[in-house]
């Protein structure tokens, strides 16, 4: 049985049957989202227990597509896609659970939902690079008609951005893997062998360009300092499960790359610029949490923690690929990287639920004009600290692993940077406590004291990500486990 | 064991889920869970008396090293023992106090939360595990300040409170990465590595310790967090978190020796006179008790820098039962009249004796007046101090200030000007209950030195015969100190006729000699004496409200100004992100269109034009063909 | 292959081949049949059967496409007729797309001319059009070079200016002739001067002549010559007619010429060029990459302020000639410039068409080509809007659609070929392009109903066109492998 | 005595002068008639190769007669055309027509 | 011919015809123009005679004389001004039209008097005008089928456009809205 196909195919074809759907049945639209992400999960969770830890890129399926090309239907997994799959499908889920734009869920919003979701699936599951590209740009396009459908006010200027940035950063890309398939004897797409040949391998300038070509594509998707300027604005202007996948699953899609396109088979070119990468990613950390701090807006401020968070998987992955770095140090600064990307989307994922329910029952999601939450809505408010203290780094929550493993692997290579990197810690701390303090403690006025509480559904499609933090948080080995880089990254 | 390692952290862990999944049944419930939480400890110390050592880990990250754990040895099992005993007494006193509150579950399960991760902390096994508790205490620190939903101090008292620690927790991060990289371990017990390496070690551990022992400069965020609920500042604020920073020090012996220690013995020596000078200018019991704590603190940093751990540990548990108790009590005076303001306070004690007789006790010990507790573990920091002439002074002018702060607000809660009221509050007993447990171990903990040294085998205690003269001098003049200038003669005299302080002071022989002192002074009558020893406590004064005004305005505000420069920083980015390079992009996208516009000009509608364009275009090209054909 | 005939053996000889290579000019012949006999039964049948020459047009140009691959799989490639006719990968790609794009195009304008006065004779023109397109493509002489570049401009110019009484067509048209013609005089110039360095208009022959001949002759005779092949293909900057011409032609019109024309132009380029100057003589492939750089970025930047989208679609097909304009830049320096132009030319073709085809029904719905007129079409015709953006995108080059592997392809021959600054310039370009096609799609899409509007009376053949054309534009791209296979296997029988 | 510099001369001059009145012209007929004439100094010139470089050239010959062709019918078309617009338009000025641009 | 033969038809034909071209486009009179237009192709003719293509001479005298007369009919029956009696300026843009136009001519005259053009072989004559018709209907076959194609069109073409009001006697085609201004 071709699980993988599976999982990556039952979202496309139900996106496609949306439009078929008979518009009486109100439900129906959801419904089939939720079928098709089931069954997306069952597949996965097959895969997940069929996975070999010890092995690398495993459970390939493969059917030829262009041969001419030597394009081909290819798709595998190692602990990283497994790790990011299994992240996309749970969100999904969420979001779906969740809804977009008017309820319940309409067949169009749906189609897009299953359309970004199987092109997700298919990017971090693929193994051709034509897949992997045709799955980049699919999600592109998903996600800006999710945003310029049921975003908010300034929806239309936010998708544009979106689109026009993510354009920008995808075209490099794909010069990058044509450049990589013409280097590679005889030509091929195959993400495997690319991987294994590294036909750019020791040659000077061309490899520093392709490298060039694909970092600035996955760069401006992290996003890093200064390709960051679309964030904000497609965050906050997007519908509560668009962020939530924006940020949970489609900033993945820039870290994925960076650790499987330019560490993976441009090693060599990437010792050279580790530590300028590293530097811009520490750029991002700090600069995403100075943002941060100055925001007002709830969702701008978790957009710009975003940049901090994902500035440290860019410290991961560039401290991995410097030349110094042991090889202890390596595997934990990948593994972080990693689990730093599915922490990161769990955690964030939640804290967009929040900020989305927050501006369903209050209207605005200004903190300057919000005080003393936690009175009408307790649950809710607890849960907001909870995920606050999770986007911190508590210890307990899903995120200190991760970025503690950051931490030790860079600081193999480049104390320094380690050092000034947890520096953003506390960054994020004082803004996110900020932004309780404001928001969720003092005085209570009066319009805002008769709020509901956390609904059902809210709960539904919030909860279940709240506790896969804690338990990833208590016990990360639950995932790392999987991710175990050391099976799958070459030395280098 | 191991088991028992593992009840410790998670019986309470269990009870405060329990009160939390069971509100109503919160009182129960909890004093079951705090008195269970408790044994487990006990048997954890006699364990380790028997000489018994245990851990028990596991590999939490896969990376080889990097286990996280729990380990029974002699310092942990002591601390444990202690916080447990602590936490129990205050537990079991909150039950009372929180009685007539509708949130308390809330209150009492996060305090048993509390309890959980310091057990963990002081049971931990690596620094791995040590860092994870480490935290958790500090994010439970911060909820249980801002539990109070009244108070505005309390959310930016919690907010403060978290992150100054956290701050200082960088240096325990970069210690952890650097002992790490350097060694590949993170286990207790291994000698520091040389170099810059060993430097950031070092650096890191002691600046954690001072964020979470709030030494100066940190210790500033001691005084906000008391806007918390009074047990919980007697729990976390006094007697155990605060300690941990005493803890990793004596815990790090082995990474720390040398410089570091030294580093830490001067903050320690310098904190203890400054928050001395900060305690006595407070107006709020609370706070002059915060300052107290950072004070006594300092004095363990001293101990652990210059006497070894079981100096420190020592002072750590006598410190621990009096100023726990003096903060239960405090909590009994909150709740007659309704606040902790001293002015609010005044009278206070006489109207609750009891629990003014505690509050008298427990600051007896604290004040180092033998032969209570804290008297005998301050005179080996003493002792310890003497040979380092500096120490000895800073740590002598604290004794002397303790003395001094804590006779001001003793004398307040007994005058009679106050108001008389006592609310009768429901859960009195189980709070006179919790004072007086503490009360009790304040006078006899004073025994415990010897164990101690014997349970952690370490050298005898030191003590020396100046140490133990300076000692009794030191709070006497500290006392005189208070009582001479602030109380002008004649109220004095009036106070002294009426027998004010013979009541309460005949009870306690310590303070006798200072009132005969004070009677002398006064029949002497003598105006350039007066006026001398007016002058001594003046300089005094101004240092301790310039201290206090540093507290409250330099310091805060350097604290604030750091914050603010950071939000400023923060705006400006923002502001450059807005104006720089999103205007950046947008300006290219404005630079297209307008170039597009510019290009339709060159679509004039006129044929002529876009014939002789053409030509002209198809000339250009030739003659670039040419020149590329030719060079 | 003869550089000249001038004896009774040669005329002989080549009678004789003629006959046996009949059958490789099969398409040519369809065509050309079309034509004569359209105009037979535009003189014979009655006005209400006038609309059965359509039919008869459009079947005799999709049996040309037939016939062409009958060619290629049966008889495989020749050059016939002593060399002045060369029907190879080239040819009879170009054939193939005509014939089906000719047809698309006649379905599209049947509604436009069904009744009208001379409705026989415009489709007779559109398969003359199509003959001299296929001719253009398969010249491998000078004088029928200049033929059919002469013919495919005069039917065209004929066919923009149908509508007789419109203004616009009347200027359109006019201008389309006079830059045509003054361009295609500038061709024939230059060609003269080849013939006289080669002795021969065989472009055979000249290739064996031109790397020798000195440079300066050389250099000027080329440049009159891309004005010729230039203005056919829309290339800057021989395009100023393209925008008016577009604008002011009945839209099917206006489709043909931004496929089929345009297409005949780029092929012609890419025969004659390598053909006339094998082995980068002069450096003609870094000449036409600038051209291509040149062409594709003022064409972007053109489109963006444009709210015609007639307009907007022409600059975007100017835009789209500087991207096919890569693989042709490609072909001396890369085995895969050929199979990168054959593949995008393919693409394009289903993709504007569609494009056209969209803005024809909103057009006859909505009777403005105003972005204004697109607002809320997905509510109105969800089908409408999805090919709208489907082709859309497929011309922005988003992936799995036609115009991405296109892109692909001409990316990946220009990195082969050392140019990998113009493929960057190409991706600059992409994102500019982003711009304009957004600004059609999203008020379509995004924005609700403005106000309720009469439906027109559906149009069979614009619906069929339209269904046939998106289609091709998502096909093309999700099965790609027959076409990039075909691609793949195009050859070129003299020159790269 | 004639040389085939001297032809080619000539072409071009006659070349020139065709295209100054394609550039020049305001009426329509005379643009074309500036075509005619670009037309016959492409022929001129090979003319000019067939009597001093390429006597054997009879493709040559031929694509003179191609260009003879080539006059008539786009003269034959042009002339259709300012009809055409004659008629609805009053006027063949090519400086009317500027209602398409931008 | 021999060469002192071509020359003394050459240079004053050469001459006529470059002077005549030019004083198409200076002249008022679009008539004028046209009957000068005719006078510089005929002599084009003759120039082609006096290069020894004897075919091609007559052949473009005989075309000129034929299409001219038509052009010239053209002219009076739709220019304003036929006759060129007011005088009227045809031209725009005249200074940088001519400068462009000079320049490419001068140009191309540069280049073309300085290459190295092949020279003739020597001691081959010219073949006889049959050879012409030899290729005419031997290689270049398709291409003359091709421009019989084109003259066809053209004819179609032209009685499309020229004519209004077709053969079923209605109205020739009105523009289609395209919503920016009524046609």
């Amino acid at each position: 049985m071709p699980w993988l196909s599976l999982a990556i195919a039952v979202p496309l074809l139900a996106a496609a049957a949306c439009p078929l759907l008979p518009r009486r049945l109100a439900q129906a639209p959801r419904l089939l989202a939720l079928a098709a992400t089931a069954v997306s999960a069952a597949a996965l969770a097959v895969t997940w227990a069929r996975f070999d830890t010890g092995k690398g890129m495993q459970l390939v399926e493969h059917a030829r597509w262009i041969p001419t090309l030597d394009v081909s239907w290819r798709v595998g997994v190692d602990g990283m896609s497994l790790a990011l799959a299994a992240l996309t499908v749970v969100l999904f889920v969420a979001s779906i659970l969740y809804g977009v734009g008017p309820r319940p869920l309409t067949r169009a919003a749906a189609g897009m939902l299953l359309l970004l979701e199987g092109a997700t699936l298919a990017f971090f599951l693929a193994q051709d690079f034509v897949v992997f590209y045709v799955a980049f740009d699919v999600t592109l396009v998903a996600m800006y008609f999710l945003i310029a459908l049921w975003g908010e006010e300034h929806r239309r200027y936010a998708a544009l951005k979106f689109f026009l940035y993510t354009l920008i950063g995808s075209l490099p890309v794909l010069l990058g893997i044509i450049a990589l398939y013409l280097t590679a004897e005889p030509h091929t797409f195959n993400m495997t062998r690319l991987a294994a040949e590294q036909p750019l391998a020791g040659s000077g300038l061309g490899a520093s360009l392709v490298f060039l070509a694909f970092f600035i594509g996955f760069a401006i998707k992290t996003p890093i300092v200064p390709f960051h300027t679309w964030l904000p604005a497609a965050h906050v202007e997007a519908p509560t499960s668009g962020s939530v996948l924006l940020a949970g699953v489609l900033l993945k899609l820039g870290g994925y790359g960076l650790i499987r396109v330019n560490l993976q088979m441009l090693p060599d070119a990437f010792a050279k610029y580790a530590l300028a990468v590293a530097l811009l990613g520490l750029v991002s950390a700090l600069y995403g949490a100075l943002v941060a701090l100055a925001q007002t807006d709830l969702k701008r401020l978790i957009a710009y923690t975003s940049v901090n968070h994902m500035g440290y998987v860019v410290i991961g992955v560039a401290a991995a690929a410097a030349t110094g770095i042991s090889q202890r140090g390596r595997e934990l600064a990948i593994d972080g990287a990693v689990l730093q990307m599915v922490a990161h989307g769990l955690v964030t994922g939640t804290l967009f639920f929040i900020a989305g329910i927050l501006k369903q029952r209050t209207g605005t999601r200004d903190l300057r004009q919000l005080s003393g939450l936690l009175r009408p809505m307790p649950v809710y408010g607890s849960l907001v600290a909870l995920a606050f203290f999770a986007s911190l780094g508590l210890p307990g929550l899903a995120q200190f692993p991760a970025e503690l493993q950051i931490f030790l692997g860079t600081f193999d290579v480049w104390p320094a940077v380690a050092a000034v990197t947890v520096v953003g810690i506390v960054i994020t701390a004082g803004l996110f406590l900020r932004a309780l303090q404001r928001a969720f403690m003092g005085d209570v006025p009066d319009r805002l004291a008769r709020l509901p509480d956390l609904a059902r559904r809210e709960a539904i499609a919030v909860a279940p990500l709240a506790v896969l933090f804690i338990v990833l948080g208590l016990y990360p080995r639950l995932v790392l486990d999987v991710i175990k880089s050391a099976s799958w990254l070459v030395g280098g | 064991m191991a088991v028992l390692l593992w009840l410790t952290v998670g019986l309470p862990l269990l009870g405060a889920l329990l009160v939390k999944a069971a509100p109503s049944r919160a009182r129960p419930l909890t004093v079951a869970a705090a008195v269970a939480s408790a044994v487990p400890p006990v048997v954890l110390l006699v364990a380790a008396a028997d000489g018994r050592r245990a851990t028990s880990g596991f590999r939490w990250l896969p990376t080889a090293g990097l286990d996280v754990g729990l380990r029974l040895d002699a310092l942990s099992a002591a601390v444990s023992a202690t916080v447990a005993g602590i936490g129990l007494v205050v537990l079991l006193y909150s039950v009372g106090y929180f009685a007539d509150d509708d949130r308390r579950a809330s209150a009492l399960a996060g305090l048993l939360g509390f309890l959980a991760v310091m057990q963990g902390l002081v049971l931990a096994d690596g620094y791995l595990a040590l860092l994870v508790f480490w935290e958790l205490v500090g994010a439970a620190s911060a909820r249980l300040i801002a539990y109070s939903r009244d108070d505005p101090q309390a959310a930016p008292g919690a907010v403060r409170a978290f992150l100054t620690t956290r701050s200082a927790d960088v240096g325990f991060y970069v210690a952890l990465l650097a002992l790490f990289s350097a060694t590949g371990s993170i286990a207790f017990g291994q000698g520091r590595p040389g170099g810059a390496v060993g430097a950031l070690v070092g650096i890191g551990l002691v600046v954690a310790a001072m964020g979470k022992s709030a030494q100066a400069p940190l210790q500033t965020w001691l005084s906000g967090a008391m806007a918390g609920p009074t047990p919980v500042s007697a729990l976390l604020h006094s007697a155990t978190m605060v300690a941990a920073g005493v803890y990793l020090l004596v815990r790090s012996e082995s990474l720390l020796a040398g410089w570091p220690l030294d580093v830490a013995g001067w903050v320690g020596a310098v904190t203890a006179v400054a928050a001395a000078g900060i305690a006595l200018a407070q107006r709020d019991l609370k706070r002059v008790l915060a300052g107290s704590t950072a004070s006594q603190l300092g004095l363990m940093f001293v101990g652990a820098a210059a006497g070894g751990p079981a100096v420190a540990v020592f002072h750590l548990v006598t410190h621990a039962a009096g100023k726990a108790g003096l903060f239960l009590a405090a909590g009994v005076f909150q709740h007659d009249r309704d606040s902790t303001d001293l002015d609010e306070l005044r009278g206070a004690g006489r109207d609750d004796r009891r629990a003014f007789a505690g509050f008298a006790l427990c600051a007896l010990s604290i004040a180092a007046v033998p032969p209570l507790a804290a008297f005998w573990s301050k005179d080996h920091i003493t002792a310890a101090a003497e040979p380092r002439t500096a120490w000895f002074v800073l740590v002598l002018l604290s004794a002397a200030g303790s003395a001094a702060y804590l006779l001001r607000p003793a004398l307040i809660l007994w005058d009679r000007g106050g108001a008389g009221r006592t609310l009768a509050a429901a859960g009195r007993r189980w709070m006179l209950a919790g004072v007086a447990t503490l009360a009790a171990a304040s006078v006899v903990a004073g025994v415990l030195g010897e164990p101690l040294v014997r349970l952690l085998q370490a050298p005898p205690l030191p003590t020396s015969a100046l140490s133990i003269a300076l000692s009794l001098v030191a709070p006497v003049v500290g006392a005189l100190a208070v009582l001479l200038p602030l109380r002008p003669p004649r109220l004095l005299a009036r106070a002294a006729d009426r027998g004010l302080y013979a009541a309460a002071l005949q009870r306690w022989v310590v303070v006798l000699p200072t009132l005969a002192l004070s009677r002398w002074l006064r029949a002497a009558d003598d105006h350039r004496l007066d006026r001398a020893v007016d002058a001594i406590p003046r300089p005094a004064l101004a240092l301790s409200l310039l201290l206090r005004g540093a507290e409250d305005r330099g310091l805060d505000r350097a604290v604030d100004a750091v914050a603010q420069g950071g939000v400023a920083a923060a705006r400006g980015s923002d502001w450059v992100e807005r104006r720089g390079i999103d205007a950046a992009v947008d300006g290219l996208a404005v630079a297209i269109g307008r170039s597009g516009s510019e290009s339709r000009r060159l679509q004039s509608g006129r044929l002529y034009e876009y014939l002789r364009d053409a030509v002209l275009g198809a000339t250009a090209i030739a003659l670039i063909v040419a020149l590329t054909a030719l060079t | 292959m003869e550089p000249n005939g001038g004896t009774f053996q040669q005329a002989e000889q080549a009678e004789h081949m003629m006959v046996s290579e009949l059958p490789w000019l099969a398409p040519i012949g369809a065509l050309t049949l079309a034509a004569i006999l359209a105009i037979v039964l535009a003189i014979t049948l009655p006005r209400r059967r006038q609309g059965l020459i359509g039919w008869w047009v459009g079947g005799m140009h999709l049996a040309a496409a037939g016939l062409a691959a009958w060619v290629w799989l049966d008889r495989g490639f020749k050059a016939t007729m002593s060399g002045t006719i060369v029907i190879d990968g080239l040819t009879l790609a170009l054939a193939g797309i005509v014939g089906v794009s000719g047809a698309v195009c006649i379905a599209l304008a049947r509604p436009v001319v069904a009744g009208s006065d001379r409705e026989g004779e415009f489709y007779a023109m559109v398969a003359f059009a199509s003959l001299a397109a296929v001719m253009l493509g398969a010249a491998g002489d000078a004088g029928l070079l200049a033929l059919a570049l002469a013919a495919t401009g005069l039917a065209t110019f004929v066919l923009t200016g149908y509508l007789r009484r419109s203004a616009r067509a009347n200027e359109a048209s006019i201008k389309y002739y006079i830059f045509g013609t003054v361009s295609g005089a500038a061709m024939v110039y230059g060609l003269s001067w080849w013939f006289g360095l080669a002795g021969s208009t065989s472009f055979d022959a000249i290739g064996q002549a031109l790397p020798d001949a000195p440079t300066a002759a050389v250099i000027a005779s080329t440049a009159l010559l891309l004005a010729g092949l230039g203005y056919k293909a829309a290339l800057v900057p021989f395009h100023f007619w393209t925008p008016d011409a577009y604008d002011g032609a009945p839209l099917p019109v206006a489709a043909y010429l931004s496929v089929v024309s345009k297409l005949a132009g780029l092929f012609a380029l890419a025969r004659v060029l390598p053909m006339a100057l094998p082995g980068d003589t002069v450096g003609w492939s870094t000449a036409i990459a600038v051209i291509a750089a040149v062409t594709m970025t003022l064409g972007n930047i053109a489109a963006v302020p444009q709210r015609n989208v007639v307009r907007l679609l022409a600059y975007s097909s100017i835009a789209q000639s500087g991207y096919i304009l890569m693989g042709v830049a490609a072909l001396t320096g890369s085995d895969l410039g050929l199979p990168a132009l054959v593949y995008y030319a393919m693409a394009y073709a289903a993709t504007n068409l569609a494009a056209f085809a969209v803005v024809q029904a909103v057009q006859r719905e909505r009777h403005s080509v105003d972005l204004d007129a697109f607002r809320g079409l997905g509510r109105d015709h969800p089908w409408w809007t999805a090919a709208l953006a489907l082709s859309f995108l497929s011309l922005l080059g988003l992936p799995p659609l036609a115009g991405f592997f296109g892109k692909l392809e001409v990316f990946k021959a220009a990195i082969d070929a050392h140019q990998a600054w113009l493929a960057a310039i190409a991706v600059v370009n992409s994102v500019i392009s982003l711009y304009y096609y957004l600004r059609v799609i999203a008020p379509a899409v995004l924005d609700s109903r403005t106000a309720a509007r009469a439906r027109a009376k559906s149009a069979v053949p614009v619906g069929a066109a339209l269904a046939v054309t998106t289609v091709a534009t998502v096909a093309f791209g999700v099965a790609a492998e027959p076409l990039l296979r075909l691609s793949d296997h195009a050859r070129m029988l003299v020159g790269s | 005595m004639v040389s085939l510099p001297v032809v080619l001369a000539a072409g071009a001059v006659m070349f020139g002068i065709g295209l100054y009145g394609a550039l020049g012209q305001t009426n329509t007929i005379m643009v074309i008639m500036g075509v005619e004439l670009m037309l016959g100094a492409a022929m001129l010139n090979v003319v000019g190769f067939l009597r001093y470089s390429h006597p054997h050239g009879t493709s040559g010959n031929f694509f003179v007669l191609v260009v003879m062709t080539l006059m008539a019918v786009e003269a034959a078309v042009g002339f259709a055309l300012v009809v055409s617009v004659f008629r609805h338009r009053r006027t063949a000025e090519v400086d009317d027509l500027t209602d398409l641009k931008g | 011919m021999s060469d002192l033969a071509t020359a003394i038809v050459f240079w004053p034909a050469a001459a006529l015809m470059l002077g005549t071209a030019l004083y198409v486009f200076i002249t008022s009179s679009m008539a004028r123009a046209g009957l000068l237009l005719l006078a510089s192709l005929g002599v084009e003719g003759l120039v082609f005679l006096a290069l020894a293509s004897e075919f091609l001479g007559f052949l473009q005298l005989l075309m000129m004389s034929g299409e001219m007369v038509i052009m010239v009919f053209f002219m009076v029956m739709f220019m304003p001004d036929p006759g060129g009696l007011m005088g009227m300026d045809m031209t725009h843009d005249k200074r940088r039209s001519a400068s462009v136009a000079i320049a490419i001519a001068v140009g191309l005259a540069v280049v073309a008097v300085l290459t190295d053009w092949p020279a003739r072989v020597a001691g081959t004559d010219a073949p006889d005008v049959r050879a012409i018709g030899y290729e005419v209907m031997g290689r270049s076959m398709v291409s003359f089928l091709f421009a019989a194609m084109t003259i066809l069109l053209a004819m179609v073409g032209g009685v499309l456009l020229a004519k209004h009001g077709g053969r079923f006697g209605i109205p020739a085609p009105a523009g289609e809205q395209r919503g920016q201004e009524n046609d």
